[in-house]
């Protein structure tokens, strides 16, 4: 089992390492930010993988503050980063 | 009644008091005047307080929490610390009164709180005895001297806050790596405990290297010094001269605390590099201060000049040396304050600081002018001044080490001081071409530059008591002959 | 046991080396907010190095402040960035050095 | 930092084969400069010796008398409560500096729409309920102070970017009491200990836990606020209409 | 390995591969509207999944029901972003791919 | 070689990245993420080389120093954000003029 | 502090008996979630209990009563269990296709919802459904972004939208919601 979480956790760790392409690649702001939203999830993931192999249930602590506060990052994204912004970067 | 008096812990009441005294300021903006000068009061009385425990009792250590080093935070009051404890409560006291007058009050609402935090921050650094704490300490005062010089509006001021406040942080990040590095090889934060355990290793090397990198970078060594003048010159005056007179000593004194004590220099050739550095900083400091056509700019150019005579002492290594260059910091600390005082009355008086159109300033602000030759004076290391005396010691630490060329560096230095202060005061006396307009400068703002400019002279002539000072503690203890 | 120890080497160097590269294009990125979406990455990823260095104290601070409030902070500071950009074509340079009061 | 000043300079005149020649002199140097930094570190990292001399051993010793069984807790709210408390006056000094830059321009904020004003209201009781979750746990599991009112301050960012302003009743003084409220107990549990004949912010040991948890009660409602107010980026004005 | 063991680890895989599939979804689908979709509900699938599998290793019901608070919290802030950022697209004028 | 100083070095890694970032790009807000990095890189140091004994509990007081740290960096990042929009409402740009006024 | 007032039945006040009624059952809610993450550990309460006291002053103001019912929610849970998986397999499915089978378009949906939370509980669920993605809750319309214009979302839409006001307590009007 243990192996299994570790597998696992290193999996998810690709995907996420996977998705920065997304962020170097854009094309929009929104691309960008919707990648780092998508490490958002893949890390909550990660952390409760890992807290069940490490047995630290702190770890699921960890975890639950990125659900929270994922969202904060993303809202002021929409609300303050983005406007005047799509002009320049849009292409595809 | 004195056994009462030693029995309260002043070490941890010099440092709260400050803290109080900001959030009181904060809470209360409008109070900000009379809460921030019964605050200073306070902390003078409470320094002189400590002093007297100190001198009556010895060097004293305070473990705060009970818990005691290397698990807890020590506190360590000893003469040097007692030394910048007491500067900072005089030339404090005396920018508190200064600055009473000087805000306006929007401004007045802001400054108070920080200046507060400033002190609370310079105490609570000369007082710390562990390398951890000392970083936090600098964090809070960066922050707090970064806050007060973007005090002015305008792009000058504030470019030169953001390049202080940069600078600032990369030199407590390389402290800070400098303190992860010493903790993971001894085990302990406190200055004491690294001291006893203490053994030569790359890492210790690289620690020693990353912190004093950063506090050269703070303390504004020459050639690391081009942060300084435009953050220095462009602040509002009782801050240029915070800044000249305490924030620069501040790491300077970390320097001296991590070279006496943790790593005690034994390397001649690097003594031998800094003491060049110092004399390089010297004469450019120097050369610079005389090109200047504004006054502030003039005085931040001669502190680079002042710090290099610090960094004298190390080539020295005596105790002559280290308390010579303690003495031009005591000195310069009182003088540079008066300094920037006199500038900021002509500045608030003429409404500009150009050199060449000072318009007769000495037959209208005849006290400025007096404050600024007096400082002059000290500065230029004549005598009967608190700068003649480090100087002398110096020179008398450079004859008896055999190292007479250090003392050709504090003659050229005192010389090219001469030069610009007599260029300024020349200036004073000649009318301009076109007459200013000129507003009322309050009395208050007056008398603290000239008291300030007095207790730079007056440490000329009652040297006996703080080089007895110095000796609390033997903070130079193991230094070099005597 | 010896597959789990493989695998832990093999997150850790992933990790590590995606920590370095992550910060590397953060700060080399030429577009502003691309740099900051990839920093508010690397503080994620900083929280999963600290959880691997047996830190959930910090990992916890580091997901609160790093990954959350720092993000939102920068955002919000390039968003006024671009806005007084727009606002103000023309930089007044030569600004006067400014007599205090 | 000194070196980079002929760099700038050179971007902007005429001859700028010249300038980009310098530059790219600068740059290698610089590499050259900064690896030797990284080789050097790295090998006093390497250096060290393979068993640290840390202090976790005291800590668990003394960790019975500390108040709390979470050790880090213990080390940031006992043993060395002082950093902390210094720290506390760090972050309220950043917001007393963003304060002196003037206050905030008014910014037209859209409406925010259904769907982000629900998840706002949605969001910040638990945001409060986890803040109050990790306070506690911060006793004897990883949490505390700082995550807690992080995670508080997360709420305020996210109520302000939902479009809520705080009424012109709460700008004045009662913001500032909640903003200095963790620096301020703290200053006072440690006078109110020296009055009593302690030390400096030595607890009494069966007072010590009630003593952290009501600093790190005040600490959390402080730290969330300031982090929130400093997301506002500038001194909150009581407007006519908020 | 008990068979509850077994069932977590066939949950567990189908969870990676859901994140699997959402990646790939992020990197393939031409624009921010489809790629909201991939990452929307293969990522929550996937998460889902991943905590359902964990949530039957679980010492207690409370860290089941914990497991399960974070999926809840991750599902209502993916769908409330997902759409956020669709409308502020739609906002500014983003053009819908078409086949 | 255990996999602490591979995070040690790491550290040592984004330390110097985060220098010749600080001191190479002219923008203010690339300075001050590289001044974010530079911290992370201490921080990474100070904590994983606590941990370099095998088989023991890790170190708290490094852990309580990070999180100090922390706190202190997101303290300056937002002092610094706010000052350089006002450096940028002032000069126009969100760079430092190239030459220090001598 | 002033609110804005989206969510919940705009004009209509509510007595404070309601107001009690919805506080009591979320500071019950809030106690079971303070419950799930200490893990039941009995001395949490002493914190807990002002914790929970804040958390559903601040839930009640910022988010007023509103009627639901719980069988509506218990039968709505399996069904969106269910189409979740099946939301998350069809867009895997298409996202593993070489040739990537989507052919997005726009759809309006005509609400027969009432404004404020029951719209906004069906904008994000249909973001959660199988091939859909709400775009703009207008005044009449949903605005969905569908992966594959060929299917009929229409009916999906409607069953939905039906078990969303199973969930609400509310009769919806029969005639149909699309154009």
């Amino acid at each position: 089992m243990q192996i299994l979480y570790f597998a696992l956790a290193l999996f998810l760790l690709l995907n996420l390492v996977a998705g920065m392409w997304r962020v170097l690649r854009g094309p929009t702001a929104a691309d960008r930010m919707l990648a780092a939203q998508l490490f958002g999830t893949t890390s909550v993931a990660v952390l409760l993988v890992l807290a069940q192999a490490m047995n630290r249930g702190a770890l699921r602590d960890v975890a639950l503050v990125f659900a929270l506060l994922a969202a904060v990052t993303a809202v002021a994204f929409v609300r303050r980063a983005w406007p005047d912004r799509e002009a320049k970067h849009d292409t595809e | 009644m004195p056994a009462l008096i030693f029995d309260i812990h002043w070490q941890a009441i010099v440092i709260l008091l400050p803290l109080a005294g900001a959030i009181a300021c904060f809470l209360w903006p409008q109070r900000g005047v009379q809460l921030g000068l019964i605050s200073a009061l306070g902390i003078v009385a409470c320094v002189a307080a400590l002093g007297w425990q100190v001198l009556e009792l010895g060097a004293q250590r305070y473990a705060v929490g009970g818990w005691g080093a290397p698990l807890g935070i020590d506190l360590y009051a000893d003469g040097l610390s007692l030394l910048m404890l007491i500067v900072t409560a005089v030339v404090g006291l005396g920018i508190s009164v200064y600055s009473s007058g000087y805000f306006n009050q929007d401004r007045a609402r802001h400054f108070w709180p920080l200046w507060m935090f400033l002190w609370a921050a310079l105490n609570a650094l000369f007082l710390s005895a562990d390398i951890f704490n000392l970083y936090v300490s600098l964090e809070l005062m960066g922050l707090a001297a970064v806050a007060l010089v973007a005090l002015t509006k305008g792009a000058d001021a504030l470019t030169g806050a953001m390049r202080y406040l940069l600078v600032s942080l990369l030199g407590s990040l390389f402290f800070l790596l400098g303190v992860a590095l010493l903790y993971h090889s001894f085990g302990s934060v406190d200055i004491a405990l690294l001291a006893e355990r203490m053994e030569p290793s790359p890492a210790v090397w690289a620690a020693m290297g990353l912190m004093s990198a950063g506090l050269l970078l703070k303390t504004a060594l020459f050639p690391l010094h081009f942060w300084l003048p435009p953050a220095h010159a462009s602040a509002p005056a009782p801050v240029s001269a915070l800044m000249s007179a305490l924030v620069v000593k501040a790491s300077f004194y970390i320097l001296l605390r991590l070279w006496l004590e943790i790593f005690p220099l034994t390397n001649a050739a690097l003594a031998q590099f800094l003491g060049l550095l110092g004399a390089a900083a010297v004469l450019w400091g120097g050369l610079q201060a005389l090109r200047q056509t504004r006054l502030k700019l003039l005085i931040a150019y001669s502190t680079v000049a002042q710090i290099g005579y610090l960094f004298l002492a190390f080539p020295l290594a005596s105790i002559i040396g280290w308390k010579g260059a303690l003495y031009i910091l005591l000195s310069h600390a009182a003088a540079k304050a008066a300094m920037f005082m006199a500038a900021g009355n002509i500045l608030h008086f003429g409404g500009h600081d150009r050199i060449a159109d000072l318009d007769r300033v000495v037959q209208r602000l005849p006290l400025s002018i007096t404050a600024f030759a007096l400082a002059g004076v000290s500065i230029m290391g004549l005598p009967p001044s608190g700068g003649f005396i480090g100087k002398w010691l110096l020179l008398e630490a450079a004859i008896r080490s055999a190292q007479w060329w250090w003392g050709i560096i504090l003659i050229l230095g005192g010389l090219l001081s001469a030069a610009w202060v007599f260029k300024v005061i020349g200036y004073a006396f000649t009318p301009a071409e076109v007459p200013h307009e000129a507003r009322v400068v309050p009395a208050t703002m007056e008398w603290a530059a000239l008291a300030m400019a007095l207790v730079a002279i007056l440490l000329g002539l009652f040297t006996s008591w703080p080089l007895a000072l110095m000796d609390i503690g033997l903070p130079f203890a193991g230094e070099g002959d005597g | 046991m010896e597959t789990v120890t493989l695998l832990q080497w093999a997150f850790d160097v992933v990790l590590g080396f995606s920590l370095l590269w992550i910060a590397w294009l953060a700060l080399t990125s030429l577009d502003l907010f691309r740099a900051i979406v990839l920093f508010i990455a690397f503080g994620l990823l900083m929280a999963l190095a600290w959880v691997r260095l047996d830190a959930p104290d910090v990992a916890l601070a580091e997901a609160a402040i790093g990954a959350g409030l720092t993000g939102a902070l920068l955002l919000a500071a390039l968003a006024r960035l671009e806005s007084n950009n727009a606002t103000k074509p023309t930089p007044e340079k030569d600004h006067q050095p400014e007599a205090h009061d | 930092m000194q070196q980079s000043q002929p760099l700038k300079k050179t971007i902007n005149p005429k001859p700028m084969t010249e300038g980009v020649k310098k530059q790219l002199l600068f740059r290698l140097l610089l590499v050259a400069l900064l690896s030797l930094l990284a080789t050097g570190l790295g090998y006093a990292v390497l250096s060290l010796p393979s068993s640290a001399p840390g202090l976790s051993e005291l800590v668990a010793e003394n960790l019975e008398t500390s108040g709390v069984s979470n050790p880090v807790t213990a080390v940031l709210l006992n043993f060395r409560a002082y950093d902390t408390l210094l720290e506390l006056g760090v972050l309220l000094l950043a917001l007393l500096g963003v304060w002196s830059f003037g206050a905030v321009p008014e910014r037209r904020e859209s409406f925010p729409g259904p769907v982000l004003d629900t998840l706002s209201r949605l969001l910040v009781p638990l945001l409060i309920l986890v803040a109050g979750y990790l306070l506690w746990v911060g006793a004897h599991a990883p949490g505390g102070a700082f995550q807690a009112g992080s995670v508080l301050g997360a709420a305020g960012v996210l109520l302000l970017l939902a479009g809520w302003r705080p009424g012109a009743r709460f700008v004045g003084l009662p913001l500032r009491i909640t903003l200095v409220a963790g620096l301020g107990v703290f200053v006072i549990v440690s006078a109110v200990l020296i009055l009593v004949g302690g030390r400096l912010l030595e607890y009494p040991p069966s007072f010590a836990a009630t003593l952290i948890l009501l600093i790190e009660a005040a600490a959390t409602l402080s730290i969330g606020i300031t982090l929130a107010a400093l997301f506002i980026g500038g001194r909150p004005e009581a407007g006519p209409n908020n | 390995m008990t068979p509850s063991d077994l069932l977590s680890a066939v949950l567990l895989i189908a969870g990676a591969a859901f994140f699997l599939a959402g990646t790939l979804g992020l990197l393939r689908f031409p624009d921010v509207y489809t790629r909201l979709h991939a990452l929307t509900k293969a990522d929550n699938v996937g998460l889902g999944l991943v905590v359902a599998g964990l949530a039957m290793q679980a010492e207690s019901l409370a860290g089941a029901g914990k497991l399960l608070l974070i999926w809840l919290l991750v599902l209502l802030a993916g769908a409330s972003v997902a759409h956020l950022v669709a409308a502020a697209a739609r906002q500014r004028g983003i053009k819908l791919w078409r086949r | 070689m255990s996999h602490v100083f591979l995070y040690a070095l790491v550290g040592v890694g984004l330390f110097t990245l985060g220098l010749y970032a600080l001191i190479v790009h002219p923008h203010l807000l690339r300075k001050i993420l590289a001044i974010n990095v530079m911290g992370s890189g201490v921080f990474l140091m100070l904590v994983a080389l606590g941990r370099r004994t095998p088989g023991t509990l890790p170190d708290p007081v490094p852990h309580a120093m990070a999180i100090t740290g922390i706190v202190v960096a997101i303290s300056a990042t937002a002092l610094a954000l706010a000052l350089m929009l006002r450096v940028q409402v002032e000069t126009g740009r969100a760079e430092l003029p190239e030459e220090p006024l001598e | 502090m002033t609110v804005h007032t989206v969510v919940g039945r705009q004009g209509l006040e509510f007595t404070p008996r309601e107001y009690l009624r919805s506080g009591c059952l979320r500071a019950v809610l809030f106690a079971l979630m303070w419950w799930t993450l200490t893990d039941g550990v009995m001395d949490s309460w002493l914190v807990g209990t002002p914790v929970i006291l804040f958390a559903t002053l601040a839930s009640v103001v910022l988010l007023p009563p509103f009627s639901w019912s719980l069988l509506g929610l218990v039968r709505f849970v399996p069904f969106f269990l269910w189409r979740s998986l099946y939301g998350g397999v069809d867009v895997a499915r298409r996202a593993l296709q070489p040739r990537l089978p989507i052919s997005p378009g726009l759809l309006d949906y005509r609400w027969r919802l009432p404004p404020g939370l029951p719209q906004v509980f069906m904008a994000n669920i249909v973001s959660l459904l199988p091939g859909t993605l709400s775009v703009e809750l207008g005044a009449n319309c949903l605005q969905v972004h569908v992966l594959d214009e060929r299917k009929d979302f229409l009916s999906e839409l409607e069953k939905v939208e039906q078990r969303v006001a199973a969930i609400f307590g509310i009769s919806l009007p029969l005639s149909r919601g699309g154009e």
